[in-house]
């Protein structure tokens, strides 16, 4: 079991929050998705969607990133690397759960090797003690880059959700 | 010093503080351009980026205190040769000494980086500093040759005009111009930190106001390696005249060199340790010999 | 994502017979049916909307479904149970009994029409065992 | 008798080279083959006893047209109580299969032929860990599960369901970056470690300096278990699931197995069908190979033209949705026909569209091409000889980078391809330019192809057959030339749906051969290196795939290698 590694000082995450709005710095990480969801994501950053237009930039390490865009449904085999990358973050830590995988496991939600998406994901963070400060859910199948792009302003705050938990009687004929 | 040169020495070193992070936000910008996309939504991106950093929480890297402590040593050393340099200008008191003490601040600064991706314990920081320093190796030898001989010929040019002073002159400027873009860290001499397959290298282990410093100082060293390109040109057109022109002139010239060295790397692609290391000492050597054969002549 | 149109459905279950991902689910219980569409395992193929004989599915072109909480993607509608009337057991929606009732115009009685399958074979068999023998 | 046999033999062939194939696989077997039969006008099937498996295994793999394709290990104890072992080889120079099935019960061991058939290494450890069949003659170590998985569970079988394992095996998260040594720290030079790429993929690099020594590819980490899923599957699901394979070649796949189940139950699809999925198959390459291209020039630090590709690449996107109504995984694809239909205004604005692409991407390549670094760093760099391309069975642009002229839409054609002229490029070089260059022109090959296709488009409505009757444990073989190499998947048929579906993607193949490319390559250049196959670990997985930029590595101590843990 991992535990979490010494933390140096204490962030003010409120303040970071807020200047996390005009800078966003993001890492791609992979957790056994079909690769779908991943070129949307560097599609976004190319010139069609050219998400550097709203400061997002992606960069190469945990440890720079503010912003997870994790895609796939967390095989087991890359679960051990996922919760570490998740662990090198520094705080304020934001994961933005993309695509059907990321979401509820797509497809393979119930597979041998696949753990079924963030939201077990968490439960299991939690209980290592590593704590993520805000989580959004951007379904698809793939995520559409439009999708990704709206995913982060509702991450920031920025914009408001548009989906809502329905229940409805059926209307007798 | 009387209180002019001061109040200009700080001006020109505040200007000098503030002025790097927003050239490359314009940088970004231009960049973005040729890239057919929009870029960042300000030139001030690059500010929201270091403010945002400094308010990160900073985790420590394995066995890396000595790593942070030496990005913000590099900070000072960084502004500091900046302030120096500026004085230097200012005073007009360019002499061996102070040829030699601003060789030393620059090469500090830019080592110490260096020595602080080294003391992490993440192999793709060490992979990433070792190909550095195999580059600055070849590099700090252009750089003290190129810079030695612009400064020699251009004393030799302001008391004795001769066609080949000014070649060389046209030569040391050549050396100086290449080494210090290499210095900048710029495509295709960024080998130690962009590798995108060593995901980021040397600053792969840094976070939050350590991140943020080391990037600052990446970004003063190449305001710094600029200025010395644009003192070396401007020095050449206008002379040593009024202290208040001489700054003016340098600033608008340094951000005009940061800028097209900018657009130089967004049209290449990255070199390899080996082949890039073989270009530049190929380039230096055969420079230096005709600074020498010049130098016979002249 | 796609709609369910409240009026058309009758909660036959075909949409999730057919769905890939499973993203659309069924749940029987004692008083009520509820047909669940997850969004966040939709992966958007349309399969239902073929599939539905209602033609109550709907695609919609909506994109930005982001959420702050996997509930927030949750759809749920809800239909009548309805008992079989021999051994009481739930086994399907009034809704689609009454639908089944009207397409087949008559050809079953009432009495057929609310028994679930195990027990509708046991009728029937009972039936011709009862023409063939004689014998209740 | 030996010489019925053979006459058996000569009778189901298909022409000349199968012909005398066959004879000399039935010389070898002499009575330990025990029936041929045909299963489709491509394929042959040919039961051995697993005695004599290495005796065909070397007779074919001499031959010098015959490559191996694909494995696949079926647990057929439910009908017959034995486990089946079907090998795949194809005569590339008649377009025939030539299906070795191998029974065993799965306790005695199976002779292993990854000594004579190097490509088939994987696939018997793929095997031994999904199906537990036993190979003898080699060594045997886990491929594709994790290393705690327990011994007893074999996924693949029968008898055990999906829960069943979910109750045996828990995921246990265990950090080994804590017990990283400062001690190990100081061999980094000389120690392995691994790069990250912006794929996700795993490889562990053994570097001395800047060279790479060795490398391994410590993979698999994308296993999600489809074709276990795909068992609780009907037919008409199983499309979808094929198509999230990959992200972004699913089309190919998709197409793949829907031959496949067509080829075995003898379903006749209309021809406006064969034509939409090739255009569509062709739409897919044109995108994949900007992508790709995209990609390795951002591995090669020249960001402006990765920009590029992609500027060019959505354009192609944009055709996409168009004619398929999704930028990817386009789900127009059923076991019978296709979903949508492509109208005379689609066919004009594609036309259109088309030759903008076309435009633009001559004139990027142009520039792409012309930068030095770009030159300088692929040319000479992660050389793989032609020799070492057929013994690996290599596919695809690899293969054709390494002057071995294979490619599926001629060999073993389908679709609407035969209606069509193309060629198709081949570089003898075998270096990271040449993979390159193969790709670069096969994007005007593609949009000339499309371009025919367009032109010659039945004008009917029919794209769909109504119906069909499924027919239990029916074997079917279907291809697809991925913009990455041969894509093969073989489907044994059930009652609702597939019994069996393997599914071997290009990357499978190629994979193998990498270590060899990558051995006395720069590290600057291993990237690129591995790139240059056109890696898609979420096929080879057909389970998983993880990005290793942790910013932790980890440290395989040097005795691994010598103990054989490294190929």
């Amino acid at each position: 079991m991992v535990e979490a590694l010494p933390r140096n000082g204490s962030v003010d995450l409120a303040k970071a929050f807020d200047k996390l709005k005009r800078s966003i710095w993001v890492f791609h990480l992979n957790t056994g998705s079909c690769n779908g969801c991943d070129i949307e994501v560097l599609d976004v950053l190319t010139p069609y969607f050219d998400v550097e237009r709203f400061g997002i930039k992606l960069v190469g390490s945990p440890r720079h990133a503010d912003l997870i865009l994790l895609t796939g449904p967390i095989t087991i085999k890359t679960l051990d690397k996922v919760v570490r990358a998740i662990d090198a973050m520094p705080r304020p830590r934001l994961v933005l759960a993309l695509g059907s995988c990321g979401v509820g496991g797509g497809i393979w939600f119930n597979t041998y090797s696949t753990l079924g998406g963030y939201p077990k994901l968490q439960e299991l963070l939690k209980s290592l003690g590593v704590e993520v400060d805000k989580v959004v859910y951007v379904p698809g199948c793939p995520v559409r880059p439009e999708a990704i792009i709206y995913g982060v302003a509702l991450l920031l705050g920025l914009a408001e959700p548009k989906v809502r938990y329905e229940r409805v009687e059926a209307v007798e004929g | 010093m009387d209180f002019i040169t001061i109040s200009l020495i700080s001006f020109f070193a505040v200007v000098s503080a503030f002025l790097p992070p927003l050239l490359d936000g314009v940088e970004r910008k231009v960049r973005a351009k040729i890239q057919s996309r929009i870029g960042p939504p300000t030139v001030m991106q690059t500010w929201y980026d270091l403010r945002k950093l400094a308010v990160k929480e900073l985790k420590m890297p394995l066995g890396g205190e000595l790593a942070v402590l030496t990005v913000f040593l590099s900070l000072i050393t960084s502004v500091s040769s900046i302030a120096y340099l500026t004085y230097v200008l200012i005073t007009s008191t360019l002499n061996p000494l102070s040829i030699a003490t601003l060789i030393v601040l620059i090469t500090a600064s830019h080592n110490l980086t260096l020595l602080s991706s080294v003391s992490t314990s993440n192999p793709f920081s060490i992979v990433g500093s070792y190909r550095n320093v195999t580059l600055l190796l070849v590099n700090e030898f252009g750089f003290m040759a190129g810079f030695i001989a612009t400064l020699y010929a251009l004393v030799r040019l302001s008391t004795n005009p001769t066609p080949l002073s000014f070649l060389a002159y046209a030569l040391g400027l050549a050396a100086l111009i290449v080494s210090t873009y290499v210095g900048c860290g710029r495509l295709p001499y960024d080998i130690h930190e962009a590798e995108p397959e060593l995901a980021s290298g040397a600053l792969i282990e840094f976070s939050g106001v350590a991140l943020g410093t080391y990037l600052y100082t990446h970004l003063m060293m190449r305001y710094v390696f600029s200025l010395l390109v644009a003192y070396a040109i401007s020095t050449l057109i206008i002379g040593f005249t009024n202290a208040l022109v001489v700054i003016a002139v340098l600033a608008l010239l340094t951000s005009i060199i940061y800028i097209l060295y900018g657009v130089v790397a967004a049209m290449l692609g990255r070199t390899r340790v080996d082949l890039g290391v073989r270009t530049l000492f190929t380039l230096y050597v055969s420079l230096t010999l005709c600074l020498v054969v010049a130098w016979l002549f002249a | 994502m796609i709609e369910i149109d409240p009026v058309k459905c009758v909660g036959c279950g075909a949409c999730v017979r057919i769905c890939p991902p499973k993203a659309l689910t069924i749940e029987v219980n004692e008083k009520e049916t509820i047909l669940k569409y997850f969004i966040g395992r939709c992966i958007f193929c349309w399969m239902c909307v073929q599939t539905c004989p209602q033609k109550a599915i709907k695609t919609t072109n909506k994109f930005e479904l982001s959420a702050v909480d996997v509930h927030e993607l949750q759809m749920e509608l809800v239909h009548n149970t309805v008992k079989c009337r021999v051994c009481g057991k739930p086994f399907i929606t009034s809704k689609f009994v009454k639908e089944v009732g009207r397409r087949l115009n008559g050809g079953f009685k009432d009495d057929l029409l609310y028994v679930c399958p195990t027990c509708r074979r046991k009728l029937t068999a009972k039936k011709i065992a009862t023409k063939v023998t004689g014998v209740e | 008798m030996v010489s019925d046999i053979i006459e058996t033999l000569a009778s189901v062939a298909r022409g000349s080279r199968s012909k005398s194939i066959l004879t000399k696989v039935g010389e070898v077997c002499g009575d330990k083959l025990l029936k041929v039969e045909r299963v489709s006008p491509s394929t042959i099937k040919v039961l051995i006893k697993a005695d004599c498996l290495h005796e065909v295994a070397e007779v074919l793999s001499a031959e010098r047209d015959v490559y191996f394709r694909t494995m696949a290990a079926s647990d057929e104890r439910p009908a017959e109580n034995l486990f089946k072992l079907y090998y795949v080889f194809g005569i590339d120079s008649e377009g025939t299969n030539i299906v070795v099935e191998v029974p065993t019960d799965g306790e005695r061991e199976v002779p292993s032929i990854s000594d004579v058939v190097k490509a088939c290494d994987w696939y018997e450890l793929e095997a031994h860990d999904l199906m537990g069949v036993k190979f003898s003659g080699r060594f045997l170590k886990r491929l594709v599960l994790p290393d705690d998985w327990p011994e007893e569970i074999h996924p693949l079988r029968k008898d055990i369901t999906t829960e069943e394992i979910k109750k045996l095996y828990q995921p246990q998260v265990v950090k080994r970056a804590v017990e990283l040594g400062v001690e190990e720290i100081v061999k980094i030079p000389i120690g392995p470690y691994h790069p990250a790429l912006h794929e996700p993929e795993y490889f562990e690099l053994y570097v001395r300096g800047e060279k790479v020594v060795d490398a391994r590819y410590v993979g698999f980490m994308v296993h999600r278990g489809i074709e276990k899923l795909a068992e609780s599957m009907k037919y008409d699901q199983v499309p979808f699931l094929a198509e999230r394979i990959c992200g972004i070649c699913g089309f190919v796949h998709s197409v793949s197995y829907t031959q496949a189940v067509e080829e075995a139950l003898n379903i006749e699809v209309p021809e406006k069908t064969q034509y939409i999925r090739t255009i569509i198959l062709e739409l897919e390459r044109i995108h994949s190979h900007l992508l790709w291209i995209g990609v390795a020039l951002h591995l090669l630090g020249y960001d402006t033209g990765f920009m590029h590709a992609w500027r060019i690449r959505e354009k192609v996107m944009v055709l996409s949705e168009l004619l398929t109504g999704s930028r990817k995984t386009y789900g127009i694809n059923l076991v019978g026909g296709v979903r949508k239909d492509i109208n005379k205004e689609k066919i004009e604005k594609t036309k259109q569209t088309l030759k903008q692409v076309l435009n633009e991407y001559k004139e990027f390549v142009d520039v792409a091409t012309s930068v030095p670094q770009v030159r300088r760093r692929l040319s000479g760099t992660g050389v793989l000889p032609g020799g070492e391309a057929r013994a690996y069975s290599l596919v695809g642009p690899t293969a054709r980078g390494s002057g071995l002229s294979r490619d599926v839409r001629k060999d073993y054609t389908y679709g609407a391809y035969h209606f069509v002229s193309f060629s198709i490029p081949t570089y003898s070089e075998g270096d990271n330019l040449a993979r390159t260059l193969v790709r670069i022109d096969e994007v005007y090959e593609s949009i000339n192809i499309i371009e025919q296709l367009l032109d010659t488009i039945p004008s009917s409505s029919e794209i769909k057959v109504d119906s069909w009757e499924p027919q239990p444990m029916k074997l079917g073989l279907g291809n697809v030339e991925a913009p990455r190499g041969e894509v093969i998947h073989v489907v044994i048929t059930g009652k609702y749906g597939p019994y069996r579906w393997r599914v071997r993607a290009p990357t499978y193949q190629n994979l193998q051969a990498v270590p060899t490319m990558l051995r006395g390559v720069d590290l600057a250049d291993a990237p690129i290196t591995i790139a240059s196959i056109d890696p898609c670990f979420s096929c080879t997985d057909r389970a998983i795939k993880i990005n290793i930029k942790t910013g932790k590595v980890e440290f395989i101590p040097l005795e691994v290698l010598s103990r054989g843990g490294v190929r």
